[in-house]
């Protein structure tokens, strides 16, 4: 069973690490945010792998899945919020057009 | 037999069967259209064939009546569309180059539809596929592949070269031949395709830099020689670019927003990346860039100048700015400027009076622009120098297959008004009831094509029916159909989901110029039979209804269908006129006719009992003006419903 | 090799590939699908590991949210269909570079720990149905109704930003 | 062997489907139609649009096909009777439908035509508008069941079918679902009068076979999933439990199917505003009153 583990949990990095490399190098908001999906897919396969594995008795190991879903669908509704808004002031999403948000 | 659209393959085993089944399940696609073919009498959905709204679906092609010269081109598209095998039936239709030989011709009529369906049946089952097919071409069809500069749009070459302008190398495009069926892009296997969004690329090796050292990253028209502020938005200048100095507007590759939907779509492209690329200045460096493709390589700003813009520090040379691309393009209502394609409709689309073409401009799927031109042109009236009276009230009628009753009785008219004659009460009221029974004919079938639009397929098939019913009827004939007529009417009157359908959508204000229903829906308006004595003593009463809008000409048109039948009982018989006696008269006349699609006038003039001269004025010429106005910024289905509620006929638009 | 190994590589090899597929095909919307396949195969390791609620959850849910980050990226990108083959990415080799560490250290605490004892039984689906259910109605309800309230937030808010003000909207 | 039985009777199915939509669509009864038809579809040349996206041109279909058969899985026909009895079961007909967006995207966005992208972007529109009301009616309907289980969700409704216990959900959930089958008067992706057949205009030969199959099949489970939500499943007196449920289905489903004739189609706007304005209320409250039932009276 150890073995089921540590594949899951390896898939969570490589996902980890994918994710990652998008979000930093794309310069399209959408995209951006699709690394980030990402990067929770990969808590997401880590939570459900330590709840199967190590705590399948504990229902709050699922629950917390549940949260970190809501918080993808959360964190895509407020960035294609922002990205509207953006779009409708300056006609771009690029992020290295938005030099004036850097402060 | 032979198919000449026959699918490649033997004969035999397998195909026999399959071959017999497109036998029985005849799938058809009816050019100009099914309104017209109903105008005609024939009843093709009740032929046990189905009527399908796009050439991939269907295998038989129908030719209604003779094609217009402006259709050809489009036929010739669609019936490329069509997947083999494919055959075509001519119902009438005489000449109809560019299209193969038709497979099977019969003569317009319900006999003959009859029997050319059952040839039509014969002819697939024994030859739908056969070894030796050939491929179709027309001139329609041909892409051809051009060279243009993706810096000057005006140098179009045939053949790759270099530009002479500026030296750069000029980069394919395809282009289609005008007059394509609607329906975006043929189905022949092209693997490369030019790509315009590598216009915008090599677009943007432009201008050089910007022209003084540090500019504003929101306005680049903000340009000083120190740092500072920029006097529009407060923000910090960036340092620019060292470079040349001259004024850049905003140029943009637009061609980077490449959905490329069909050639057209990539047309319409180029035509907005061309006031992009429209005015420049001399930009001495472009020589050096001659050739280079993609950015790659280019590790610095030094000798770059890649963009039109002024590169901000810190920005990578590569990088395409987006900014740029959505800049020049008009703002939408919602303020999200999206990418614009412009998408032809028509002129066989199922929604649409057949031979309009409809363009709209697609903003998302809000309607931006939109131009409505009938691709069917009205010919000159007088064929020649002169015309016999007979022939010119028949060439008329012709002419306009939607309304030939209404045209035939308006040249009598006219030529009656010319030669001071008169034909009598009697005959003016058989006249009047004739244009009246094909004014619930026309109305019924505006309700079918509506019910076929907004997919009230009840409302389809039932106003059809009642249409081919009234179409010729006798006066007991109307008299027997009336009560099914105004049991449809009330049906219409309470269908659910209506008001939510077409209310509010097509709104027309009191002051555009409109005629006909389409007038006669807004409160206002006028009746050319308001001033008739006959129909006045007949009980005509002129129908109004107040709203202006797609809903309220659906109503008055219910309306004119019920007072139609009354008008019909009261005149008692109905009579289409026969062509006045004229001898030798000379004179000038003029009539105006309430056709169910608004007020027609026609003036002629006659020498010696010839027609020399007419004129005729069409509600149609006056209410495709109106496209513009309702279709503006609406969603694309409520664009469509609006223009369908106007009841074009691209028949009567001048040419 | 138990079948549950071979099935779980499967997906989740399917599940990077998708995610490396995402940021390189030019094509915008086969990007967004890309990450909705990455998604799906996720939801299928769930399954996989006996958490059926939550992989169909997850399968249900990615592919109602990745359709409607297609046609964002649609609608903000410039080159949609990818015939530019556009380059859209900057401070690649940082990013690279980052990706990498992660990923190695990410492995390094994977394969390091000693995780046993591993647990060998799961409760039923109908079980963990009905237990995940109690545990959302009882003692993590708070948690749970914050989530939801927060999505509700974020709703508003989104919304909020996203249309246009009065104020623009006469003009 | 009951899969090879829910299979057999899905295809028997999908063929009685398409003769009642070729009466209520094109108005004569023929009941070796369909049979005639697809023989002349897989006939005719299967083109390839030009500059398509072909994988998803090709995947589109298939997809939806496949979302199809992954709905039906978990609908019981009889007791005993059905592929598979997931603990999630009514969770796991959303999911496999919510494809059906991801499909008709596809297929819209791959032939690489106006009409088609519009009808597949304009699904996403529609899909925003139903889904809701398809996940809130179940919420109600699991809550009588206390299971998530299809099975069990038919056992719960011995007593009482749901369509009486809560008309209101059912009333909401047929809406939606027939927004999700693209029926009409909700056909939006593919009114014919407006996008010239939409996303199927682009589709020839055995593709666009594949593709009308797909649909059928959608339908099919749409209506599975009406008669084991709302109208008891297989249950029935008289006669055996799958004669029960051929009958309801195939009698939603002829329902679903001709209703569209008899009004034109609604306007995307307004089905969005309704679904949201009033839909989603209308749901909100069905599961109250679901609720309080369930904890007052123990039907």
């Amino acid at each position: 069973m150890i073995v089921e583990l540590l594949i899951a949990l390896s898939v969570g990095a490589g996902l980890f690490g994918v994710g990652l490399y998008g979000a930093l190098s794309q310069t399209n908001l959408v995209m951006i945010v699709m690394g980030v999906e990402l990067i929770l897919a990969a808590a997401l396969v880590n939570l459900v792998a330590f709840w199967r594995y190590l705590h399948p008795d504990e229902p709050a190991g699922q629950m917390f899945v549940l949260i970190v879903m809501a918080v993808m669908a959360v964190e895509m509704a407020v960035a294609f919020g922002i990205a509207i808004a953006r779009f409708r002031v300056r006609g771009s999403v690029e992020m290295e057009e938005a030099r004036e948000l850097k402060g | 037999m032979t198919l000449a659209g026959a699918r490649e393959g033997a004969m035999s085993g397998i195909r026999r069967a399959v071959a017999a089944a497109m036998a029985r399940d005849l799938s058809a696609f009816v050019l100009p259209g099914p309104s017209v073919a109903r105008a005609m009498g024939l009843d093709l959905a009740g032929s046990h064939l189905r009527v399908v709204g796009t050439p991939r679906h269907a295998n038989v092609l129908i030719l209604v009546g003779p094609l217009p010269d402006g259709l050809r081109d489009a036929a010739a598209v669609t019936y490329a569309q069509m997947p083999r095998p494919r055959a075509i039936l001519t119902l009438g239709a005489g000449d109809i180059a560019p299209l193969p030989d038709a497979d099977v011709s019969a003569p317009p009529t319900r006999a003959g539809l009859r029997s050319g369906l059952a040839d039509l049946r014969r002819v697939i089952a024994a030859g739908a596929f056969r070894t030796d097919s050939g491929e179709f071409t027309a001139p329609a069809l041909e892409v051809r592949v051009e060279y243009t500069c993706p810096m000057h749009p005006e140098i179009i070459r045939d053949a790759p070269g270099d530009c002479p302008k500026c030296g750069m190398t000029l980069v394919p495009r395809e282009t289609a031949s005008d007059g394509h069926g609607g329906h975006g892009g043929h189905d022949m296997p092209q693997e490369d395709r030019p790509s315009p969004a590598e216009h915008a690329h090599a677009g943007q090796a432009e201008d050089a830099g910007g022209a003084g050292a540090y500019t504003c990253p929101m306005h680049p028209e903000v340009i000083s020689d120190a740092p500072g502020k920029c006097p529009k938005c407060g923000m910090f200048l960036v340092k620019a670019e060292e470079g040349e100095s001259h004024g850049h507007g905003h140029r943009h590759g637009h061609g980077g927003h490449g959905h490329g939907h069909g050639s057209e779509a990539h047309g319409a492209h180029g035509a907005h990346g061309a006031h992009g690329h429209g005015d420049h200045g001399g930009h001495g460096k472009q020589q050096d860039h001659s050739g280079h493709d993609g950015h790659d390589g280019h590790d610095g700003h030094a000798g770059h100048g890649g963009h039109s813009k002024a590169a901000i520090d810190g920005i990578e040379p590569h990088f395409m700015s987006m900014v740029e691309l959505t800049e020049g393009q008009p703002r939408s209502s919602d303020g999200l400027q999206m990418d614009w394609i412009e998408v032809p409709f028509g002129p066989f689309f199922p929604g649409l009076p057949a031979g309009l073409r409809l363009t709209l401009t697609l903003d998302g799927d809000t309607v931006a622009g939109s131009e409505a031109r009938s691709l069917v042109g009205r010919a000159e009236l007088v064929d020649g120098p002169q015309m016999t009276a007979g022939d010119f009230v028949g060439r008329l009628a012709a002419m306009m297959p939607l309304g030939p009753v209404a045209y035939r009785t308006l040249a009598c008219a006219a030529i009656e008004e010319a030669s001071r004659a008169d034909p009598g009460q009697d005959a003016r009221r058989g006249r009047a009831a004739a244009v009246e029974r094909e004014r619930i004919a026309s109305h019924l079938g505006w309700l079918a094509e509506f019910g076929l639009q907004s997919g009230f397929l009840w409302l389809a098939a039932r106003a059809r029916a009642l249409q081919l019913a009234v179409q010729g009827a006798d006066i007991d004939g109307i008299a027997a159909q009336a009560g099914a007529i105004r049991a449809l009417i009330r049906r219409v009157e309470t269908a659910p989901l209506m008001r939510m359908r077409l209310g509010r959508i097509a709104r027309i204000g009191k002051d555009a110029p409109a005629s006909g229903p389409v007038d006669r829906a807004r409160g206002v308006g006028s009746d050319a039979r308001a001033g008739d004595p006959t129909l006045i003593a007949l009980g005509f009463e002129m129908c109004v209804r107040e709203g202006g809008d797609a809903l309220a000409r659906l109503r008055l048109r219910c309306d004119e269908i019920a007072q139609s039948l009354d008008l019909i009982a009261a005149a008692g018989r109905i009579a289409v006129p026969e062509v006045p006696d004229v001898e030798t008269v000379s004179g000038e006349g003029a009539a105006t006719i309430e056709t169910p699609r608004g007020a027609a006038r026609l003036r002629v003039k006659l020498t010696d009992g010839k027609v020399v001269e007419a004129e005729l004025d069409t509600p149609s010429d006056v209410n495709i003006a109106l496209v513009e106005t309702v279709t503006a910024q609406r969603e694309l289905g409520d664009a469509l419903a609006a223009v369908a509620s106007l009841d074009l006929s691209p028949w009567e638009v001048r040419g | 090799m138990t079948v549950q190994m071979i099935f779980l590589a499967f997906f989740g090899g399917a599940a990077v590939w998708f995610g490396v597929v995402v940021f390189r095909t030019h094509s915008m919307v086969r990007s967004a699908l890309a990450l909705l396949f990455s998604q799906t195969a996720i939801g299928a390791m769930f399954l996989v590991m006996q958490a059926e609620f939550l992989g169909v959850l997850q399968i249900m849910m990615m592919a109602t949210e990745m359709s409607v980050m297609a046609i964002f990226m649609v609608m903000f990108m410039m080159d949609p269909g990818g015939m530019g083959k556009m380059d859209m990415t900057h401070q690649k080799r940082l990013s690279l570079w980052a990706g990498g560490i992660g990923l190695l250290a990410a492995l390094l605490l994977v394969w390091l720990p000693d995780w046993s004892p591993v647990a060998l039984s799961v409760p039923g689906a109908h079980e963990q149905a009905a237990d995940l259910g109690r545990e959302l109605l009882g003692r993590s309800m708070f948690i749970f109704q914050s989530a939801g309230l927060t999505i509700l937030t974020a709703m508003i808010a989104a919304t909020m930003v996203a249309i246009v003000p009065n104020a623009e909207q006469g003009k | 062997m009951s899969i090879l039985v829910v299979l057999l009777s899905l295809a028997a199915g999908a063929y009685a489907l398409a003769v009642i939509e070729r009466w209520a669509v094109h108005g004569h009864l023929s009941l070796t139609g369909p049979a005639w038809a697809a023989l002349a579809l897989l006939g005719r040349e299967s083109l390839l649009a030009r500059k398509s996206d072909r994988l998803f041109f090709e995947l589109g279909p298939v997809l939806l096909l496949v979302a199809g058969l992954m709905a039906v899985a978990v609908i019981p026909l009889a007791p005993g009777l059905i592929i598979t009895d997931l603990a999630t079961g009514a969770l796991f007909l959303n999911a496999a439908l919510a494809y059906v967006l991801v499909a008709l995207i596809m297929a819209g966005w791959g032939p690489n035509g106006a009409y088609a992208m519009i009808a597949g972007w304009r699904f996403l529109g529609q899909f925003i508008a139903y889904a809701m009301l398809i996940v809130m009616p179940i919420t109600a309907v699991a809550m009588r069941a206390e299971s998530l289980s299809t099975v069990e969700i038919v056992t719960s409704q011995e007593q009482l079918w749901n369509v009486l216990y809560q008309p209101m959900g059912f009333i909401l959930f047929v809406v939606a679902a027939m927004g999700l089958a693209w029926l009409p008067p909700l056909d939006l992706p593919d009114a014919t009068g407006e996008l010239a057949g939409g996303v199927e205009a682009e589709y020839t030969g055995v593709r666009l076979a594949v593709l009308r199959l797909a649909r059928m099949v959608i339908i099919l489970a749409l209506a599975g999933a009406t008669v084991t939500f709302y109208l008891g499943g297989w249950l029935g007196p008289w006669l055996p439990p799958w004669a029960w449920s051929a009958i309801k289905i195939l009698a939603v489903a002829a329902a679903m199917l001709s209703i569209g004739r008899y009004m034109p189609r609604i306007r995307e706007a307004r089905y969005l505003a309704l679904s949201w304005k009033l839909g989603i209320s209308l749901a909100l409250a069905n599961i109250f009153v679901v609720g309080v039932i369930a904890l007052v009276v123990p039907i």
